[in-house]
């Protein structure tokens, strides 16, 4: 570009970067609230236009038409639809999500008990995709058209196009059937450590149990692999990205220009810069993570929220499902909180 | 002749879809010590692949060096290590002013912070070598005590708040200062400035201007200036070269170049600027396509001077005055000179 | 003077919300503040200042793309300032805008020949032949083959994209043109060529044009008068001589100073302004030059100087201007 | 001595006794809780078990049972009272095994006049409710009352605790995991018939087939549900870990048929479907021989199964021949089949294979088994056909004839709204005999014309394939509890 | 229009990997269309034979047999034309709602196009494929769920894509100039902004696809797409794991056909966007 007048401006009205997060942080946390009302009217509505009725599974087999009332009245089936719905907010804004029908607990109390599982998984999976998806979509970025670049260009693209559920099975069917290097399933053998977290990991460490934590790190590979595997695909593709966004800059160029070592360059300023539109992606990639933790945790048997969910529909537990699909609404809703203020705080030019 | 940079053939070609780009054919050029050098051509003549050539950037998949030399300060550049290059030729004895200085810093560091880094490489205080393993302390504060002295020559307000600043919340003026200070820092014997002042308003890039040709006096550094605007050159340059289209066509020190041009491109361009006595004058004619360029003298197209040996061969440089050389065979004789 | 206006501005603003982070408005930013000028029939005014300095808001806010906040927009006669683009289909027709970018307001999805059509389409009852006689017409006086019209935008060279924008306003016939930046980014040998064009078309289509630039070369060539702007005000309005060769504002002054000029003394020894613009969202009270102006004194703050025709046809809105001092009794 | 782990295919998601009845999760009941008696052994026979001694009165309306010396886990005494409580818990609860009850035994009726004498008074007489007794799973009533919180009869605490005096004592227990019990060194009933008891038990759920079958191989778990595809068997079978002992069980395997909506109301049409099936295919390919063809709605190996009937064949020719005498309209019939259970989706696309060929319309309904569980009792939601399995509660005749045809029974347990006048008398009769032959003679002639009739598609009854570790010893099986009483067993 | 699609073609063929994508994909329509001449056991979708259950793979049966004893590459085929159709109609329907409800929304800045645009977020503040199930699983069994539940989640993708577009493209000139020109609000929306963010959508349209296949084979899988015996390849896999390990063709040939239609969907993807958005080619490789 020649001779084109000059763009933009010194803005003096920014705030400071503290005031910049907590502003943006502010501005998200109002959108929360109405964000998870409307999902709950969306879960509720979905959970009234249901075929079965689960009161009269409730009340089981030889219910009479009173006893079928009684329980209505009970669970306020009965009233008016808006005052179901308003009911039913109620309920959920007091940690209330029902009573599953299938086990008769209060299905928060079995989400909760189940949320560690899945979480420890989660989190071990974005940690490893991340920490080796960011250096190799770097090094793809650096070598690009190289003989790795084509490499990791298969490896990504295989990695979002496969089918997770299809992925856990040949895993299985590799390393647990055949060559038995890992357990199959299962999070650990037995009944774990004594729970402190419920994550086994810290758990066993916090026991200072070396046994259960090697076993819980078995049990832990071929699911974390497996959920890990598009993940990382992800952030590969985007660190890539980034990193050619970046290099292609007039501020690389200068610095190159002016003799940094294009090592420094690349490992301590364009990684950064890359790095902004990698984090943008962790809520979409924490999204596909859970969506496939619900049919990895199923083919692992691992005893998180997935399992549950998959349970919950096998069983026609609507309440369940329901509140599945409300916890994993809440916790993406939160990811993307973190995401989009942690993104804030990298990036000095976001101003909300 | 004691020249500080001597290009010499420089031919520079860039492989693209439609094939081999002859961006660069046969350029000589030359800077003396001390020298501020313009080198100046219309959009696309290879400007700013010229100064990149010398600074050893040029994007290494698509580029192709196929002759010459570029001799700076009694080593041949084109022969040397890229890694020496790197670390003792670039950012120290040759520093470098960008053309856009709002998105030649790092977006998403401090200012102070991108110094700092470059200080670390580049400080003149640096040993040598392979470069630091840990920036000490005792260098480190001594740095700051240069950076921010330079700062103020610079006529920077308040320069450690300024260092605490993101890029955007810096004018395009002040980058530009910003600029300059840290092409000086590493106490060089050649700046390359592209274009510094294009993205500048007026008043803006006087300012520019004017402490760029100070400092340099100042400290006797080498410029080597890239514009498109000859009134621009026309204000801080010792000697100019023309270019058109990867060719080096006219080299003269200031005076005789805008009183006396000798190659019909320089006088066509001269003409071309809007002034009170000549009217408005265009040159008639595109730029060439350079991956199929026109043999010979590449303007031969658009000059109407051209003859049968002009589209046949390049001219060699020819003296046609004190330190004024032109690569044309039919050398304008005072004709048309504004 | 305003009897032959075509075009005429009075105290004509355009103030743009500042937003701070909650997405509120803190403040505004006078883009475009209290300006008033005339455009003569078959004139061309210049419009010249520093970047950000309301050139092309004054440009949109006269074509209806920006809604004024204040004042009004006198055109042939008929007040149009709150008029909206559909509800002034035959203003329109007479009142164009080519873009600082005329490259970028093609369509790239659209073959030019459609482009230039697509005024015709929308503003006369034309059908296809005598449109397509109408666009040929134009392609051939913007200096353009037909066989352009099948081409892309991204298939022609930044020089023909000016040419096309151009012959896309020209369709219609206007009265008058407001050039944006019809020529920065071109280097001077094909700008030679496109000005030319310009006051080409200006003799065969008998327009106005305002002119708009910071190129203060190519300014004095072509205009018959120019407008300084700085800020959102105008600061100096006069004929180009008048401005050029006697400029009162010391705003003016610097700029004419800034501009290098080959062949006369360097303004790299002569060049005196220091500073920058403020940030037009947080302007200085007063004259808004008085931060960088070597002359301002402490009344300079007090009120916003008025832009006063001091001498027939050269205005200026500096307290202190020489033409002031002149007539003032003291 | 040892641990034992048993790898279980359903979730324990509660394990209170009266809550729930059936067989997947049987093992909670049958090792922490005890009943007044207990069936062992296949075939099965009903013993005492809690109680020493029953005494009937000669109407058959009054059952007095005399209890032994028992504790509970929590050293407290086996009472009458606990008897009275758990089941009129049972009959206020309305679930589990409630059905059993309903009707026949009054809240309330049941008495203690001492503490080891319980009288159950019967509001008519019954030939079965002998055989529902062990179903009564006494409860600790102090230890629960002491838990009930706003009258939920402890349901909450019982569904996470154990309140019994069973052979085992909950330990431990996670309803992701399973649960673990130790030996109750206490127990009734001694631990001398057995030389080495185990320690403790564990049951896990591990839903993956695969992962029970590869844990059992690689002695992670000692046992596991004797269901197996048959294909798995055969893998086990092979392992040298691990021993396969097969017993002919008594769950049979058909298909419910809409006896009650056109044009299944015809019985040419529920002919032509019983022709239509390819019960060959179905038990020696399909599940490779591991069950016996069962032409009657009872099982194989219970009495009161007539060994004359021969039972349907798949014979297009005669589907088409009988298809051709329906005089209601065709339409296309809907096939339900339950999620989870591959088997019920294999038959009825067997069952879909045939029909296309005779030129009856089908689709395939595959619902959970909650959603099927409703549908089968309303007469619209029902789907024309359901393939299912009937397992054992009791061992008697009734637990599947009795109520799979009976006419009070439509829209309960008879899901096939099949109502004949001449089954259902030979039905009732039975119900309330004391006199085995006539009992006897009534049901065989009840599935004759059951058959006769084609009431549905009867296809076979299972055989229990139970796999353990070779070195678990001692397993007791019986088609009700599964061979999952762990009492008897010991490991090495 | 014929010459764009022309260029598309010539810059397909050029694109190694898109060429390679839209060949996986001409090849899966194929494959679907002529599925009936392409398979070897056509009747084996309905029609069963149990003796021939679980056979490994051999000359007449290229993928082994199933549970049922029919031929697992001929069902495969069938298989494609379920696929086929819920991605199609899935996208299609939440094309339809998205893009008129992005581009009004985008267009009119009102509480309108707030409000459509809040419900679209909130839709996409769950997991997808977790909206997905809990509807799919309420509505019970069935493509036509499947593909009910697909587009209620998935048009707020391009709701919002259009939406975003069509904000960025009100800024661009040439769009300000038609306004300035006096032209209508539907004629810039359908006949300058449409075009213009249709290579977004195109893309996002292409890489959907692979997307929404990939859904809906969980949704089989999970038991919630449509019933047996149909061939859907999600469901099939499920059917396979309780013969594994012996019967591994049985789970494999599903689980490649899936990764490779999808792949063809992703690399197509890439390369449409290679090809249509020049500003993301700088990133792309050269
Ligand atoms: N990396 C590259 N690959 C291919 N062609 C290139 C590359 N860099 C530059 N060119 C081409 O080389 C020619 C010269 O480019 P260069 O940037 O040196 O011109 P310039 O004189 O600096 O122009 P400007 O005034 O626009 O900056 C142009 O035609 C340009 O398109
Ligand atoms: N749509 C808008 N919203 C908010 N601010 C605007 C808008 N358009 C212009 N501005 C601001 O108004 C001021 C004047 O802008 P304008 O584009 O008129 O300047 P200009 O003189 O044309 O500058 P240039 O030479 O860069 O084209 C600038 O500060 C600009 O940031
Ligand atoms: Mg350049
Ligand atoms: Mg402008």
């Amino acid at each position: 570009m020649t001779g084109a007048a000059p763009r933009g401006r010194a803005g003096t009205l920014q705030p400071g970067l503290e005031m910049r997060a907590l502003v943006l942080t502010v501005n998200r946390l109002v959108w929360f609230v109405p964000t998870l009302l409307g999902l709950l009217v969306i879960t509720f509505t979905i959970s009234h236009i249901i075929p079965a009725d689960p009161i009269a599974f409730i009340a089981g087999d030889n219910a009479t038409a009173e006893q079928i009332a009684a329980l209505k009245a009970k669970f306020g089936v009965d009233k008016p639809v808006p005052v179901q719905l308003w009911n039913y907010i109620l309920g959920v804004a007091q940690g209330d999500f029902g009573i599953s029908l299938y086990t008769q607990r209060p299905i928060a109390e079995d989400l909760i008990a189940r949320l560690p599982a899945t979480l420890e998984l989660a989190f071990v999976a974005v940690i490893l995709s991340g920490v080796i998806g960011i250096p190799l979509g770097v090094l793809a970025a650096v070598r690009r058209n190289s003989w790795l670049d084509h490499a990791l260009r298969v490896f990504t693209v295989s990695g979002l196009a496969i089918a997770a559920f299809w992925f856990a099975i040949l895993l299985q069917l590799l390393f647990a059937m055949k060559l038995g290097w890992t357990p199959l399933q299962g999070r650990v053998d037995g009944w774990g450590p004594d729970p402190v977290t419920g994550f086994y990991i810290v758990d066993s460490v916090l026991a200072g149990d070396l046994e259960t934590l090697a076993d819980v790190i078995g049990h832990m590979v071929l699911p974390a692999v497996t959920l890990s595997f598009p993940a990382m695909a992800t952030i590969m593709r985007f660190t890539r990205a980034g990193v050619l966004d970046a290099i292609n800059s007039n501020y690389v160029d200068y610095q190159l220009a002016m003799g940094v070592p294009r090592r420094v360059v690349v490992w301590r300023y364009v990684l950064r810069n890359a790095l902004i539109g990698t984090v943008t992606q962790v809520g979409l990639v924490f999204g596909n993570l859970i969506a496939n933790a619900v049919v990895v945790e199923a083919v692992f048997d691992w005893p998180g929220l997935g399992l549950y969910a998959v349970n919950s529909i096998l069983q026609s537990d609507y309440n369940g499902i329901m509140g599945f699909t409300l916890i994993m609404g809440t916790v993406f809703i939160i990811v993307n909180l973190l995401v989009d203020i942690s993104h804030g705080l990298i990036d000095p030019r976001e101003t909300g | 002749m004691d020249d500080l940079l001597a290009v010499t053939g420089l031919t520079v070609g860039f492989a693209t879809e439609s094939g081999l780009a002859r961006v660069l054919d046969q350029v000589d050029f030359r800077i003396g010590r001390g020298e501020i050098v313009g080198l100046v051509g219309e959009s696309g003549c290879g400007k700013t692949t010229l100064a990149r050539a010398i600074l050893g950037v040029l994007p290494a998949n698509s580029a192709r060096i196929s002759a010459g030399s570029i001799e700076f300060d009694g080593r041949d550049l084109l022969q040397e290590d890229p890694d020496a290059l790197a670390t003792d030729i670039r950012g120290r004895a040759i520093t470098f002013v960008p053309q856009d200085p709002f998105s030649s810093f790092n977006p998403v560091f401090t200012i102070g912070r991108q110094i700092e880094e470059l200080m670390k490489w580049k400080s003149p205080d640096a040993e040598p070598g392979s470069g630091p393993r840990r920036y000490a302390r005792a260098r480190r504060s001594s740095d700051l005590e240069r950076v921010l002295e330079l700062l103020r020559i610079v006529q920077l307000p308040d320069p450690e708040a300024l260092l605490r600043k993101y890029p955007h919340e810096v004018s395009g003026g002040q980058r530009q200062r910003l600029m300059i200070a840290m092409a000086l820092l590493p106490e060089p014997k050649l700046i390359i400035a592209d274009e510094p002042t294009t993205a500048l308003d007026v008043t803006i890039q006087a300012q520019i201007l004017k402490l760029l040709r100070r400092l340099a006096a100042e400290r006797g550094v080498s410029v080597l200036f890239t514009t498109h605007d000859l009134g621009t050159a026309y204000e801080i340059c010792d000697r100019m070269t023309v270019m058109y289209a990867g060719q080096d066509v006219e080299s003269a020190p200031s005076d005789s170049f805008f009183t006396e041009p000798r190659h019909i491109y320089t006088v066509r361009l001269l003409q071309s600027l809007p002034s009170r006595d000549h009217g408005i004058r265009g040159i008639p004619g595109q730029v060439p396509d350079l991956t199929a360029p026109p043999p010979g003298c590449r303007f031969h197209p658009r000059c109407d001077a051209a003859s049968a040996l002009c589209r046949q061969t390049r001219p060699d440089p020819s003296d046609v005055g004190a330190g004024h050389v032109a690569r044309c065979w039919h050398p304008a004789q005072g004709e048309g000179t504004p | 003077m305003t009897a032959d206006a075509l075009l005429s501005l009075e105290n004509l603003s355009k103030h743009f919300p500042v937003l701070n982070v909650w997405k509120r408005r803190s403040g505004w930013l006078k883009a475009l503040d209290e300006v008033s000028l005339s455009v003569h029939k078959g004139e061309i005014l210049g419009i010249v200042g520093e970047s950000g300095c309301g050139k092309s808001t004054l440009g949109k806010t006269v074509m209806g793309i920006h809604r004024p906040t204040s004042g009004r927009i006198i055109f042939e006669g008929n007040d149009i300032t709150h008029l909206k683009p559909h509800q002034s289909r035959g203003m329109r027709r007479d009142l164009q805008y080519t873009y600082q970018d005329p490259g970028a307001s093609l369509d790239p999805r659209w073959k030019i020949g459609r482009s230039l059509d697509e005024p015709l389409v929308i503003h006369t009852r034309l059908n296809r032949g005598a449109r397509r006689e109408r666009v040929r017409e134009i392609l051939d006086a913007v200096g353009l083959p037909d066989g352009h019209l099948d081409l892309y935008p991204h298939e022609i060279s930044g020089g023909q994209q000016r040419r096309v924008g151009l012959a896309r306003i020209l369709t219609l016939h206007p009265t008058m043109v407001v050039l944006d930046e019809p020529t920065s980014g071109l280097d001077v040998s094909v700008q030679a060529t496109i000005l030319n064009l310009f006051l080409d078309l200006q003799k065969r289509f008998d327009l106005t044009y305002v002119f708009i630039s910071h190129d203060l070369g190519v300014v004095r060539m072509v205009c018959d008068r120019v407008a300084v702007m700085y800020l959102g005000k105008v600061v100096e309005l006069g004929s180009s001589d008048e401005i050029f060769d006697r400029p009162r504002h010391p705003y003016t002054q610097s700029l004419l100073a800034a501009v290098p000029q080959i062949g006369k003394g360097r303004v790299t020894e002569t060049f005196w302004l220091e500073g920058e613009p403020p940030d037009p969202g947080n302007l200085p009270s007063g004259c808004r030059f008085r931060t960088r102006c070597t002359q301002a004194r402490d009344d300079c703050a007090l009120a916003v100087p008025p832009l006063v025709e001091h001498s027939p046809g050269h205005a200026d809105a500096c307290l202190y201007s020489p033409a002031r001092r002149g007539y003032s009794p003291a | 001595g040892g641990k034992f782990v048993f790898a279980n295919s359903s979730a324990y998601d509660t394990l209170d006794p009266h809550a729930i009845f059936d067989v997947g999760r049987v093992a909670s009941r049958i090792n922490l809780y005890d009943g007044l008696m207990r069936w062992f052994d296949n075939p099965p026979h009903l013993e005492p078990w809690l109680a020493e001694k029953v005494e009937v009165s000669d109407d058959g309306l009054t059952y007095t049972f005399t209890l032994r010396d028992a504790t509970f886990h929590d050293g407290s005494p086996v009472e009458a009272s606990d008897v009275v409580y758990s089941i009129d818990r049972i009959l206020e609860m309305k679930k589990g095994a409630f059905s059993l009850f309903a009707g026949t035994v009054e809240p309330g009726s049941t008495k203690a006049p001492d503490a080891k004498t319980v009288v159950f008074t019967l509001n008519k007489p019954s030939a079965i409710f002998l055989a529902t007794v062990p179903e009564i799973h006494v409860l600790n009533e102090e230890l629960v009352r002491a838990n009930e919180v706003d009258g939920d009869l402890g349901t909450a605490w019982l569904s996470k605790n154990d309140a019994g005096s069973g052979s085992f004592r909950l330990t431990r227990y996670d309803p992701a995991v399973g649960w673990q019990a130790e030996r109750f060194d206490d127990h009734f009933f001694g631990w001398d018939m057995v030389e080495d008891p185990l320690d403790v038990i564990e049951f896990r759920t591990v839903v993956e087939i695969n992962s029970r079958v590869l844990g059992l191989m690689n002695g992670d778990f000692h046992g596991t549900d004797g269901y197996l595809p048959q294909d798995q068997v055969k893998r086990l079978a092979a392992s040298e870990n691990v021993n396969v002992d097969e017993q002919e069980s008594m769950r049979i395997f058909y298909s419910i048929i809409h006896n009650g909506r056109s044009p299944m109301t015809d019985v040419n049409f529920r002919k032509a479907l019983a022709y239509a099936f390819d019960y060959d295919g179905f038990i020696d390919n399909i599940l490779s021989g591991s069950v016996a063809r069962d032409p009657v709605p009872l099982p194989n190996n219970m009495w009161g199964a007539p060994a004359d009937v021969k039972g349907y064949t798949y014979d297009l020719d005669k589907a088409a021949e009988h298809l051709a005498m329906v005089k209601e309209p065709l339409r296309e019939i809907t096939l339900g089949a339950l999620a989870g259970y591959g088997q019920t989706e294999q038959a009825a696309a067997l069952l879909q294979n045939g029909l296309n060929k005779i030129g009856v319309e089908t689709k395939i309904v595959t619902e959970p088994w909650p959603v099927a569980s409703g549908k089968m009792r309303d007469e619209e939601q029902m789907y024309d056909l359901l393939f299912l399995w009937k397992s054992t509660y009791y061992a008697d005749p009734n637990n599947w004839l009795g109520e799979m045809y009976a006419c009070e029974q439509i829209g309960a347990r008879n899901n096939s709204w099949y109502c004949n006048e001449e089954v259902d008398r030979l039905l009732s009769e039975a119900r309330v005999s004391t006199d085995q032959a006539v009992r006897q003679a009534n049901y065989e002639q009840a599935n004759r014309l059951l058959a006769e009739d084609a009431a549905g598609i009867f296809v076979y009854n299972t055989k229990w394939f139970g796999p353990f570790s070779t070195r678990v010893k001692g397993v007791r099986f019986c088609p009700i509890g599964n061979g999952q009483e762990m009492r008897w067993v010991s490991i090495d | 229009m014929l010459e764009t699609t022309r260029f598309l073609l010539r810059k397909l063929a050029s694109d190694r990997t898109a060429a390679l994508g839209a060949l996986i994909i001409t090849l899966l329509v194929v494959v679907a269309i002529a599925a009936p001449v392409l398979s070897t056991h056509p009747g084996d979708v309905t029609e069963f034979h149990p003796p021939e259950r679980l056979l490994p793979p051999s000359g007449d049966h290229f993928f082994g047999t199933d549970r049922m004893g029919a031929d697992v590459y001929s069902r495969l085929l069938f298989g494609a034309r379920i696929t086929i159709a819920i991605a199609v109609i899935a996208i299609g329907a939440s094309v339809l709602v998205g893009i008129p409800v992005g581009l009004v929304a985008g267009y009119y800045r009102n509480w309108v196009s707030d409000a459509l645009m809040r419900i679209s977020d909130i839709f996409l503040a769950v997991p997808q494929i977790v909206l997905a199930i809990a509807i799919a699983q309420t509505l019970g069994p069935s493509i036509e769920n499947v593909i009910l539940a697909l587009s209620a989640t998935y048009w707020p993708f391009w709701a919002r894509l259009v939406y975003a577009e069509t904000r960025s493209a009100l800024n661009d000139t040439y769009v300000e100039a038609s306004i300035a020109l006096g032209a209508s609000p539907w004629r810039v929306m359908i006949l300058h902004v449409l075009p213009n963010i249709s290579s977004s959508v195109i893309v996002r349209t292409t890489i959907g696809m692979g997307g929404t296949i990939l859904t809906a084979a969980v949704l089989g899988f999970l038991g919630l797409g449509p019933p047996a015996p149909s061939p859907e390849w999600g469901r099939t896999i499920a059917e396979s794991r309780e013969f594994l390990p012996e019967a591994w063709w049985y789970a494999t040939a599903p689980g490649l056909a899936i990764f490779l239609v999808v792949m063809g969907f992703n690399l197509l993807g890439d390369g449409l966007r290679d090809i249509l958005d020049p500003r993301t080619r700088r990133s792309g490789d050269g």
